[in-house]
């Protein structure tokens, strides 16, 4: 037998994982989708709490050549993380003495959980080195990756400052969603103050298999690190002048 | 200035009306985290009692006391004194009182709209019950057009928001249609851009107007991107019906989301001069949050939903088109469960309507709070009868790209079938003329759909 | 008999229908108490799927599982085969999705009633979101009679609960008169004594009768004692409109309340004959509320909500007038906060319809629970979009006797005005003959009504 | 000036403590009582939360010269109380054990916290001495007041079979009200076992100043313990047999 020909139907589950009603239009959610929606929801609550693997992380770092670092921010654990959005972008002194011995480099590289410690797992190591070697292309210096637990984005901040690091990548797990708990974001910044709005920040997000591919937001993250450094800006500024076109793409 | 009140032989302090207003605030997470909250239910209530009798006067300094802030200097701008008479000898309490009494009708409060600050709104806000807030929005009737008409007494519109992970523009016009194909979008089609590149903006304009022109449908079209790609595409003469910014309750807040209100300004004046909608029509989409301000730690030490109110007073320069609060949508850092969730959707609808907005909410929660769909389904039951101006819809009620629960098409159309509440007018009547409810729409069905819609090339 | 499912590579075992029933129940502390909830959220829904795919034709079987039990025997008895055939064939989520179909109306639903035991809707209740609860309930519309009609479409009923905790005949009076000046009252006045005497039941129906016929209130009167005090009364000729109990879903359970279906036989019979009301009017009045059978250790294993559905077969044996759940009465040892309480008077209400029942709600919660006054606004709101036949209303929401809060007159007025929903039509007229609601109503105001009305001597 | 006479106002309030609406009548509660509402509710809520007061009962009962003991049901603490009633009926070994060497009693006299320990406070010494004198009067033998605290009503049926006694008063806080959290409910009954049910139970409620009075209620709970004792029956089928007139009253 020769392969069924593709229906419409698999051609629209190609292009979306979006629930789209397909057949009879019911007033209501049919019964079986409405329990998958449930099941699903339990499923990212279940992500939320998940912890990072640190093991298997070091390991696939190792294989790859890639040294690391672990710190922990202030939010200490998973219940405090979840409510305290300012403990989790703290770095507490005593994790920033530890990096201060860290060889000088010029950005940082953060795997952080984030809310979804699935995501690092599924898409984390494979984004950072493709970043890792596109920058290292570029001649640039670059950290041991800093494994990070009970990570929000600004604790990257910390963590520049910490090493010395002009610019640093904040990558870390997106909150989930209900079809994907695996969407990784990568946040860059450039010379992060204690102060610095996240309007400096520039923003790379859905980092993942249905989403943007990790190859390419390497590639558009490596082009903001470069625009950085040429510029001294990041952020809204950046994303300004890249839009008027004053900048090489 | 300081506050005070005597409650059962004590004495509760409350050094400024910035502080008041924090400790009368019904219990949440975020006011929590910024260590502004109640100590507990009864310093929580002896605020609200010494709140109660508060001159609606004393308002009229500035609350946030920051100097040189540009959010006050507008609100104390755009304070109407003439129209603020009626109630510029009330308390407080007294205001409550004035707009529960049945003798307020629905006009005197659209005509008292002017002469509010968003901290007076907050502030009675804050002593009244859930049937309260409903009741007092409930009058009011905020009326917006384009294409369409939206916020008529009796009627309920949905935005229709069709997101993408990758921004694929046929994964896009697959999810409008699905909702299209259930009656939603009269208020706006409107896509969250994953990406941040002017090129995907101007992509996203010209297939939702794809979408639009060829199906003639009476609704406008927005792609919820930064403001200054807003402009920037608008220069180069894409297709943008609406100008859309998160907007927030302080200069910081809003420089934190990388907006100034002259940026604003400029963006409104060149939507307006794109000439695409009727005159008079209402050109621009706001959003707003609690817990957005203190997130970009530029709250001022006010509570969340006071802050939230001084959004309005952003969104009310622009006479916007939409204005929606995302409550459930920034996380439990900032209203934890169900309970705070559905409380600031109904605060913030009310002092939107109270502050003559055009107010929608997006019914939502995210998946590390403490909240699920019957949470939802409450929600959208209660904004339904305090006459909510519009809700968000996505397919399933899941977005696949800002990974959230909102509501569904489905959702639009219980309440529409339970409460009575049909789309704006002109929509309705497009989806009567294609038969969208009924068996024989004459749409195409969505497995058909990718070879009928013609759409730009990517 | 064993039911099981496979999911994500786990599976999942379930005993019996009773124990898959207990686990699929969503979140309350009842069950938890009993130790019949779910281990978990995925455990949970990993039985609301099984359930899902359990035949309709399962739930005839004696699913309580205990021999002997005179509530089974009379869910069995009750089962009319004839009606159950549409949905006969169906799987109890097949069923959820025949409910909410738009052809399913609310005659089909009434003809079903007869055919539907407390287990199969107690069973798909639980896996229905809020919404689908309102939107299936506030098709049925299940009208009852005595001196006004109760459960018209678009109208709402409430009980004037004038409680005094030493059922003092003017206190009492008062309360009434003053819910009566606020236009509650139309389903019945029903006092709840203190006291346990006969003399006291014989004075407080006296009370209340004069009440009535002195004002001519087309309405009905009730003292909530316990049944054998009011086969008493009737005996001594009390004025008794509506006889009164507490029932549950099992005959242990009944027992604990100390009643059995054959005195409950016995006092139906006993207010027929008293020829107080038109012929065909509805002459019982029942009070249910999850949690009562478990707390008298008469649940034989069965989670709380199923157990409260059982009570219905019950309630409807005697075409009640009235029947309401207590839902957030009995107090957080079943249902903890707001968010229980809520989705546990959504069911009742539900359950109770689909079973034929005139279902009412006392939107209520007690001060050990972790609920409060918005939780209350909620569940009316949402309760009043269903179409709930009454609701219970008590001077400023506090009941001085019973301990607890319920709606006060004002939150009745609130829903009236808000959705629209207006009283029983006799009791909407005579309000309009005494002006009742206008400034000039010819009822004596409260201050001068204690030497207006005669009341029987104490 | 001679004192005014009392207003309709006045006499109104002296018959209830319900929250009547005076004056003109608004669609909503008018804010100061709306207010007022929701100090009383957190008030309760505390009441709730408070406990027994033992030395303070103690001292008042020695006063008095009655003997005192005190038990602490499974519940153990507060919090485990309101959320676990089983335990809250059930008198753990070790306690019952030391009741046991008790001098025998034909009733035992229990004064619970129940839902609210401020009721106890204020009520509960009066309501027991009252009793004490009647059924004292009546040749009974009393056990000690036993002090109980995380006590449900059920928790002195297993005081009085630990104790020996027939007939067991088990006083205790009813859950507080909005406006009162002072009331009292008297639970009384007659050859309590393991299993016998709350129909079997007779109850006196409102026991508080502006319910019930004390002494009012002590003779009530005599009556019944008389007509217990001389029928061997409690709780509904008593209720019927006193309705009915079979009984002396
Ligand atoms: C939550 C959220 C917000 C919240 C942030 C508040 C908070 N405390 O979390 C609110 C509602 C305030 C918000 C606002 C905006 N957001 Co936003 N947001 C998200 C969302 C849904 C989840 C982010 C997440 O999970 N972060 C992980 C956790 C662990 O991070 P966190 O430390 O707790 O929180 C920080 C980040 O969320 C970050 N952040 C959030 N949004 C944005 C946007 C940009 C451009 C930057 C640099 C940082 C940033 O700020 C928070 C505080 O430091 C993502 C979508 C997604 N799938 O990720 C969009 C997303 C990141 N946001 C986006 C945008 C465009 C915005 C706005 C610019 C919208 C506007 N037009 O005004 C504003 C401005 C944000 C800013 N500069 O601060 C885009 C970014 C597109 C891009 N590639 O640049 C995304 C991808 C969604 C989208 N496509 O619209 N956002
Ligand atoms: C809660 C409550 C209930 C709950 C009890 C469930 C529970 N787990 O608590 C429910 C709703 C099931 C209930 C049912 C009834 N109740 Co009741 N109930 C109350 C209430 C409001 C509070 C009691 C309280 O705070 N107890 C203190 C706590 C610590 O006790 P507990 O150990 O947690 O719970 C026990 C008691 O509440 C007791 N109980 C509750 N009601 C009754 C009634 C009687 C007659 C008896 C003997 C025991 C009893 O049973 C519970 C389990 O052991 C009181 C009013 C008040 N102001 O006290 C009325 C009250 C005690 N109940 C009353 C009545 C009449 C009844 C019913 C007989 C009604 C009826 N006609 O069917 C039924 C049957 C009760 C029974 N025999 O089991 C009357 C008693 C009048 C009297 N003097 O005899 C009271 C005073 C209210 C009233 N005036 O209507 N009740």
């Amino acid at each position: 037998m020769s392969p069924k020909p593709p229906s419409p139907r698999d051609e629209i589950r190609a292009l979306t994982e979006a629930r789209l009603t397909f057949g009879p239009r019911g007033r209501a959610i049919a019964t079986p989708e409405a329990l998958a929606f449930a099941l699903d929801h339990a499923r990212a609550r279940a992500a939320v709490a998940a912890e990072l693997d640190l093991p298997a992380l070091a390991s696939a770092l190792g294989r790859l050549g890639m040294a690391h670092r672990t710190v922990t921010s202030a939010a200490g654990d998973r219940a405090t993380f979840i409510r305290r959005p300012d403990l989790g972008r703290r770095l507490p002194e005593t994790e920033a003495a530890q990096l201060a011995d860290a060889y000088p480099c010029d950005v940082a590289l953060v795997l952080g959980d984030g809310l979804s410690a699935t995501a690092v797992a599924l898409n984390g190591v494979a984004f950072l080195s493709a970043l890792f070697d596109r920058l290292t292309a570029m001649g640039l210096r670059l950290s041991p990756v800093i494994l990070a637990r009970q990570a929000r984005v600004a604790l990257g901040d910390g963590i520049a400052r910490a090493m010395g690091a002009q610019t640093v990548v904040m990558a870390l797990g997106e909150r989930p969603g209900l079809s994907a708990a695996d969407s990784l974001g990568a946040y860059v910044i450039h010379l992060p103050r204690p102060d610095t709005p996240d309007s400096a920040r520039n923003c790379i997000s859905n980092i993942r298999n249905a989403g943007l591919p990790v190859a390419e937001a390497a590639d558009q993250a490596a082009r903001l690190i470069a625009a950085m450094r040429a510029t001294g800006q990041s952020g809204v500024d950046l994303s300004r002048a890249m839009a008027a076109g004053t900048l090489p793409r | 200035m300081a506050y005070h009140i005597d409650l059962n032989g004590t004495r509760y302090n409350f050094p400024s009306l910035k502080g008041l207003l924090a400790r009368a605030s019904p219990e949440r997470s975020g006011d929590a985290l910024a260590g502004l909250a109640a100590d507990g239910p009864l310093e929580r209530i002896a605020a609200q009692h010494c709140l109660a009798d508060v001159p609606l006067s004393d308002f009229l300094a500035d609350v946030l006391e920051v100097e040189g802030d540009g959010v006050t200097a507008l609100i104390m701008a755009q304070h109407d004194t003439r129209a603020f008479a009626p109630v510029a000898s009330l308390t407080v309490g007294g205001f409550r009182d004035w707009l529960l009494d049945p003798a307020t009708t629905g006009q005197t409060l659209a005509r008292l709209a002017p002469g509010l600050t968003p901290e007076m709104v907050a502030a009675v806000s804050k002593i009244m019950r859930a049937q309260d807030l409903i009741a007092v929005a409930a009058k009011v009737e905020v009326v917006t057009r384009f294409r369409s008409t939206i916020g008529l007494r009796g009627r309920l519109s949905t935005r229709n928001q069709p997101n993408h992970p990758t921004d694929d523009s046929r994964g896009i016009a697959l999810s409008a249609l699905d909702g299209l194909l259930m009656g939603a979008g009269d208020a706006v089609i409107g896509v969250n851009p994953a990406t941040d590149s002017l090129p995907d903006y101007i992509r996203i304009c010209e297939v939702l107007d794809a979408i639009r022109t060829q199906l003639e449908i009476p609704t406008q079209t927005c792609c919820l991107g930064h403001v200054t790609t807003a402009l920037a595409a608008m220069e180069a003469r894409a297709p943008v019906d609406l100008v859309f910014q998160s907007v927030a309750g302080s200069d910081k807040a809003n420089a934190g989301f990388g907006v100034t209100l002259s940026l604003l300004d400029e963006a409104a004046e060149a939507v307006a001069s794109l000439n695409r909608a009727p005159p008079g029509a209402n050109l621009m989409y706001f959003e707003t949050g609690q817990g957005a301000a203190l997130s970009a730690d530029a709250h001022h030490g006010m509570d969340q939903q006071t802050m939230e109110a001084r959004a309005y007073a952003v969104a009310r320069r622009y006479r916007p088109l939409l204005v929606n609060t995302v409550v459930g949508f920034i996380g439990p850092e900032y209203l934890a469960d169900g309970k705070q969730i559905t409380r600031a959707g109904l605060e913030d609808h009310f002092c939107g309507k109270l502050l003559g907005l055009p107010m929608g909410v997006d019914v939502c929660y995210t998946n590390h709070a403490w909240a699920d769909q019957d949470d939802m389904d409450i929600l959208l039951t209660a904004l339904a009868t305090a006459g909510v101006n519009f809700v968000i819809t996505v397919p399933g009620g899941d977005d696949i790209m800002l990974n959230y629960q909102s509501l569904s098409f489905h959702d639009a159309a219980y309440i529409r079938d339970t409460l009575g509440r049909p789309p704006a007018p002109e929509f309705a009547e497009w989806m009567a003329r294609h038969g969208i409810g009924t068996p024989d729409a004459d749409l195409p069905p969505l497995d058909a759909a990718l070879s009928h819609l013609r759409l730009p090339a990517a």
